[in-house]
């Protein structure tokens, strides 16, 4: 009787066997994981095929989210991991994959499900890194413009393309001939354009100083009402509001080289003395700089469109090099508020650079700790 | 009412603008501020349009000697205008086909012209510049030089190829790439005053 | 005073500049000048690529594999892009290789559709049977996944109305077993779209031609090995219209004009569908089909001209400006 | 014939622009004003079919046939903020314009600020410390390389390049410090290193783009040489 338990117990593990073997070399795995960092709006599926393309050709996914009807998906097998985002649309959305293998031959082998319930998180982690270094941004801002209040002198270099502003302007009045200024051919989803905004309002207030004749051709329309408010003030500012018409900054165009078309065709027959050209440009930023080449005008440029500064260093009389731009307008000013967040920017950067040499130090010996703790964007 | 309220505004929304990036569940609502954004926006268009028709009327009531051209600009942007949108309502109507057509035929080639007389301004432009006034200039004038070369070299000077990938590679993209760090703290920094209202000069500036 | 030579160097007038610059490009582009580049790696591993699909059908003619090609580039970029489609199509067309052609933008299906036909009517191919042209499908993601089990079930029609499976040429090509290369030319990041989706997923070669401007941000996908190789800008298009010139004198000879005249000389003039092509060229068709087969090379004699140019006017700048300066500290 | 006609304006503006390098003159100036004409209108149209009707129009319509009260109204506020802009025309009240001026920029550089901060300046440095396949920028295994194979590709392309690479964006950060005096050595160093950096990227992506601007001049040669000579000529040949 005994024996006869012994031999089934036997008999059925021998059964098992071909299940336990399949279950150590499976013909693929796969798992489907929450992707974190998001409101529940997708999961993902990580598939890694274990059999060979000659023993496994494709693998049939059935994939069923949430009430949805079940979708069919095919993968060759090229023996790479594959990765696929599924779409649940919100948090809470049960989804669930079953694999098959399609073998050589045609036939079709369950490989399993998996399931899951898709979660939302709160925060995105990803972006706290960014987040946390902003907030240490913002504390050094307070700081120092804390001490600049308090009176504390704080150095700024010499900037050569802000320096010759002034000298610029002189020679348009000495001449009799106007102004041109361009304030980038971006919109104000451009921190430039605002950065050029800022640089208008010192400009506009020496012109009328000078009563020299203004242009401020513009290309976006919701720049053109914040470039007529800054020269407007500008001009009260200097006491010759009856100098300014509404006119001064103006639309131009609204495509790009339609817009630069115009600007150089005005550049031609106006004969400017001086042209600003500072913001955010594209391609056409050598049509208007050549342009102002030709009539003879001093260009003072500045952008921060890196492919577009070669261009400019080449045809230009002066250029504010990328960050400069952003500088100009504590530079110009000297209000401590400013200036205070300049000096903030530099310690920052002071601080981002000595994390940078000490990653590169300890990962030059194979520790990579500071480098994904304070610089890998991820968290 | 005139400054505080803006600057408050300004204040509220650039944490609304910071809020949908770092809390997940706001990502449906970016979306709609985006489409919002959208709205607004295309309010300012008839300000813009507004501004360029004063812009040319003044010209044609001072008598300016081109004033004829600016009758030129008004027709055609009112032809554009009307024959586009009945054409939208009239699909495959004559409208439609005249509204393609000047756009085929008037529009992009106006556009790739205007782009290509690039291929002119770069020259006098390299003319001018490429001058060994100083050390650096020189720097400037042998690397762009180099990198001429190697656009087109063949034969013998392929080795003007590979330096213009090393040049390309290497210094060009670490110049790149401080600019932009230098760049990206310089937006940062600009954005952070905005919103906390130390920088309001985009509300015509003053105290 | 005579003004010495080097202050008018110095001050010479932009407009002689211009013009000078006009007529150096011209005159390559009018005389017709060809430019033969040296052949970079990148480039050759296409043409390799696409040699080796040859030898596979030779050896599996019954189950051919294709190469599909999408028109990811618009009218804007033609200039620099055209001839690379233009030389991997000639050269597919040449080796008798199924072809699946599709456009990823609204603006480029005249395009697509256009340089579709105006290469494989050099061949004598046969609409359906040799080629099909998809239109544009869309969305684009839906489509390049449907290729993945069957892209009948869901591109159901041609551009041209016929049903897919009434096809010859779909009923052996419809998934990617049987696409051997799927080349992408690109002005924008479709490129990586091909990436994610075609190499990613389905573990399939792409091959990409590109702008001038946007070929450093793809260098890193061919070290990856996920591109198997990449034309960049017109030099990459002389590169490969170079080769398909060699292959094509090797095949039919230097008389490329005759060759595409007598395809159509025969009887069998019904087998090509009119409203794909009209077989048969007029003598200003046949200029064109021959001018565009050194597109690019006579485009690169112009580049190489004004990039000649413009190295002597440096020099010249320079000389000037030395000369002058020795001048100024002599007095 | 209708191609013909339309070709040849395309034509006559291709020459009219190209007329503006000798001086201004009516052709350009025709030109100039059609195009911006043009332009503009295209752009007012586009704005209506492809901005008003599908983002402001409709969603409004469906959020109201939806009986979605919160999105129809937030849509409604959206609409109400946009003509406020119009208060611009008036002389009192202009300064209402400021809201939606001052909502569209807060509202678009607070969004700027973290993924200026994650692309443009973690993830470079990131890039500076190990390249995109997860190696070390200053690679000992690679200077290996080079004295194993000392040829110059492999000096300049793999020992030289980390490193380069390296020490040319910290110096070029450095020169971009504004509060610091001439005299921190730090900041005097690399002065200069870090101009030549500068002008080399300038020069190289000068010389390296004019190959892209002497294309679109082709291009233009292409239309005329190949796309409007041969339709003119078949037109006159019969």
């Amino acid at each position: 009787m005994k024996t006869k338990k012994i031999m089934i117990i036997l008999w059925a593990l021998l059964f098992c066997l071909p299940v336990a073997a399949e279950e150590r070399a499976p013909l693929a795995n796969f798992e489907l994981k929450d992707t974190p960092n998001n409101a529940g709006e997708q999961v993902e599926f990580l598939f890694v095929p274990a059999a060979s393309p000659e023993e496994v050709p494709e693998f049939l996914l059935h994939i069923a989210i949430g009430d949805e009807p079940v979708k069919e998906r095919r993968l060759v097998n090229a023996g790479k991991e594959i990765f696929l985002p599924l779409i649940t649309g919100e948090a809470g959305v049960p989804v669930e994959v079953r694999v098959e293998a399609v073998m050589d031959d045609g036939s079709l082998k369950n490989l399993g499900t998996s399931s899951l319930v898709s979660r939302g998180e709160w925060l995105n982690m990803n972006s706290m890194k960014a987040f946390i270094l902003g907030l240490l941004f913002i504390a050094l801002i307070i700081f120092y413009v804390g001490r600049a209040k308090k009176g504390k002198d704080l150095f700024i270099r010499k900037i050569p393309g802000l320096e010759a502003i002034d000298d610029a302007l002189g020679r348009a009045t000495e001449m009799g001939r106007p102004v041109f200024y361009v304030p980038g051919t971006s919109s104000m989803a451009d921190v430039a354009t605002l950065a050029s905004l800022n640089i208008l309002r010192p400009v506009a207030r020496q012109v009328a100083k000078y009563e020299t004749p203004f242009s401020v051709p513009v290309k976006d329309p919701i720049v053109v009402s914040v470039a007529q408010d800054v020269v407007k003030e500008a001009y009260m500012a200097a006491g010759r509001p009856d100098l300014y018409d509404d006119g001064i900054a103006y639309l131009a165009s609204m495509g790009q080289f339609d817009y630069s078309g115009a600007v150089s065709g005005s550049m031609m027959r106006e004969k400017p003395a001086t042209v600003f050209l500072l913001g955010m440009f594209y391609a056409e930023s050598l049509i208007l700089a050549e342009t102002a080449n030709s009539v003879g005008a001093i260009q003072i440029a500045g952008t921060d469109a890196s492919s577009q500064l070669p261009f400019f260093i080449a045809a230009c009389d002066y250029t504010l090099i990328g960050e400069e731009l952003y500088a100009a307008s504590a530079y110009m000013s000297r209000e401590p508020l400013l200036l205070g967040t300049l000096k903030a920017q530099d310690i920052l950067k002071g601080l981002l650079l000595l994390l940078f040499v000490t990653a590169i130090i300890f990962q030059l010996f194979g520790i990579d700790f500071v480098m994904d703790t304070f610089l890998k964007p991820e968290w | 009412m005139k400054r505080t309220l803006p600057l408050a505004l300004a204040f509220i929304f650039g944490l609304i603008g910071i809020a949908v990036q770092i809390v997940p569940a706001l990502k449906g609502f970016l979306n709609t501020m985006l489409d919002w954004m959208a709205i607004i926006g295309s309010f300012a268009l008839a300000l813009g349009v507004s501004s360029l028709t004063r812009h040319h009327m003044t010209k044609i009531r001072r008598k300016h000697k081109d004033m004829f051209f600016s009758y030129v600009t008004f027709v055609t942007m009112l032809f554009m205008m009307i024959i586009g949108l009945i054409g939208y309502f009239q699909p495959e109507s004559l409208y439609q086909r005249l509204f393609g057509n000047m756009y085929n035929y008037v529009r992009v080639p106006l556009d790739a012209s205007m782009f290509a007389l690039l291929a002119f301004f770069i020259t006098s432009a390299a003319y001018r510049a490429f001058r060994a006034r100083t050390w650096l200039a020189t720097v400037l004038l042998v690397a762009g030089v180099v990198v001429m070369m190697g656009r087109v070299a063949f034969g013998p000077f392929m080795i003007f190829n590979d330096i213009t990938a090393w040049l390309m590679k290497v210094p060009t993209t670490a110049a790149m790439r401080g600019l932009t760090i230098g760049i990206g703290l310089g937006i940062v920094a600009t954005s952070i005053k905005i919103v906390l209202g130390i920088e309001r000069s985009y509300l015509g500036g003053g105290e | 005073m005579k003004t010495p030579w080097y202050e008018k160097i110095a001050s010479v007038d932009k407009k002689i500049l211009y013009v000078i610059m006009f007529v150096v490009v011209m005159i390559p582009l009018l005389a017709k000048w060809t430019y033969n580049p040296d052949v970079m790696d990148e480039v050759q591993d296409i043409y390799d690529e696409v040699e080796e699909i040859y030898a596979y059908n030779l050896a599996n003619p019954d189950a051919p594999m294709g190469i599909l090609f999408s028109f990811d580039y618009g009218p804007s970029t033609s200039a620099e892009l055209d001839p690379m489609m233009m030389s991997v199509l000639r050269h597919a067309f040449l080796r008798k290789i199924p072809v699946v052609t599709w456009v990823a933008f609204v603006d480029s299906i005249d395009l697509g559709k256009r340089i579709t036909n105006f290469i494989a009517k050099e061949y004598g191919a046969v609409y359906g049977e040799d080629f099909v042209f998809m239109g544009y499908p869309y969305p684009m993601t839906a489509a390049v996944v449907a290729f993945g089990s069957d892209v009948r079930k869901f591109l159901v029609k041609d551009f041209y109305g016929n049903v897919s499976t009434d096809l010859p040429l779909l009923n052996k090509i419809y998934n990617y077993k049987s696409i051997g290369l799927i080349v992408t030319v690109s002005g924008t990041s479709m490129p990586r779209f091909w990436v994610t989706y075609a190499n990613t997923l389905y573990g399939k070669k792409i091959a990409t031609g590109t702008t001038a401007v946007s070929a450093a941000d793809f260098y890193p996908f061919l070290q990856t090995k996920q591109m198997i190789g990449m034309m960049g800008g017109l030099r990459g298009a002389a590169e490969y219209e170079k080769l398909v010139y060699e292959l094509e004198t090797e095949l039919i000879g230097t008389d490329t004009e005759m060759y595409m005249q007598s395809v159509y000389k025969q009887n069998t003039v019904q087998k090509w569908d009119t409203k794909v092509f009209t077989p048969g060229y007029t003598e200003e068709e046949l200029r064109e089909h021959i001018s565009t087969r050194m597109t690019a090379r006579t485009g690169m004699a112009s580049q190489a001209a004004a990039h000649f140019f413009v190295i002597f006017l440096i020099i010249l700048a320079n000389l000037g400006y030395f000369f002058k300066r020795r001048a100024e500290n002599k007095r | 014939m209708g191609t013909l006609i339309w070709m040849t304006i395309a034509l006559f503006l291709t020459l009219a622009v190209f007329s503006f390098l000798f001086r201004d003159n009516v052709l350009y100036k025709f030109a100039e004003h059609l195009f911006v004409g043009v332009s503009v209108g295209y752009t007012v149209y586009v704005s209506y079919t492809n901005l008003f009707l599908p983002r402001v129009w409709n969603p409004l319509r469906r959020a109201i046939g939806d009986g979605n009260i919160l999105l129809a109204l937030w849509l409604a506020l959206g609409v109400l903020v946009g003509i406020l802009y119009f208060s611009r025309f008036t002389q009192n009240w202009n300064w209402v314009s400021r809201y939606p001026i001052s909502i569209t920029v807060g509202y678009l550089t607070g969004y700027s600020i973290i993924p200026s901060l994650k692309a443009r300046i973690l993830s470079q440095f990131y890039g500076t410390v190990v390249d995109p396949a997860g190696d070390s920028l200053l690679n000992a295994e690679k200077i290996g390389v080079f004295f194993k194979e000392p040829t110059l590709h492999n000096f300049f392309f793999e020992a030289m390049a980390g490193p380069l690479l390296v020490f040319g964006v910290f110096v070029v950060i450095v020169y971009f410090f504004f509060s610091f005096k001439n005299t921190n050595p730090v900041v005097r160093f690399s002065r200069n290193p870090a101009l030549v950096y500068l002008m080399v990227a300038f020069g190289a992506s000068f010389g390296y783009t004019f190959m892209g601007r002497i294309s679109l001049f082709i291009g233009r040669m292409n239309f005329i040489f190949h796309e409007w000579w041969p339709i003119f000529k078949n037109m006159i040949s019969g």
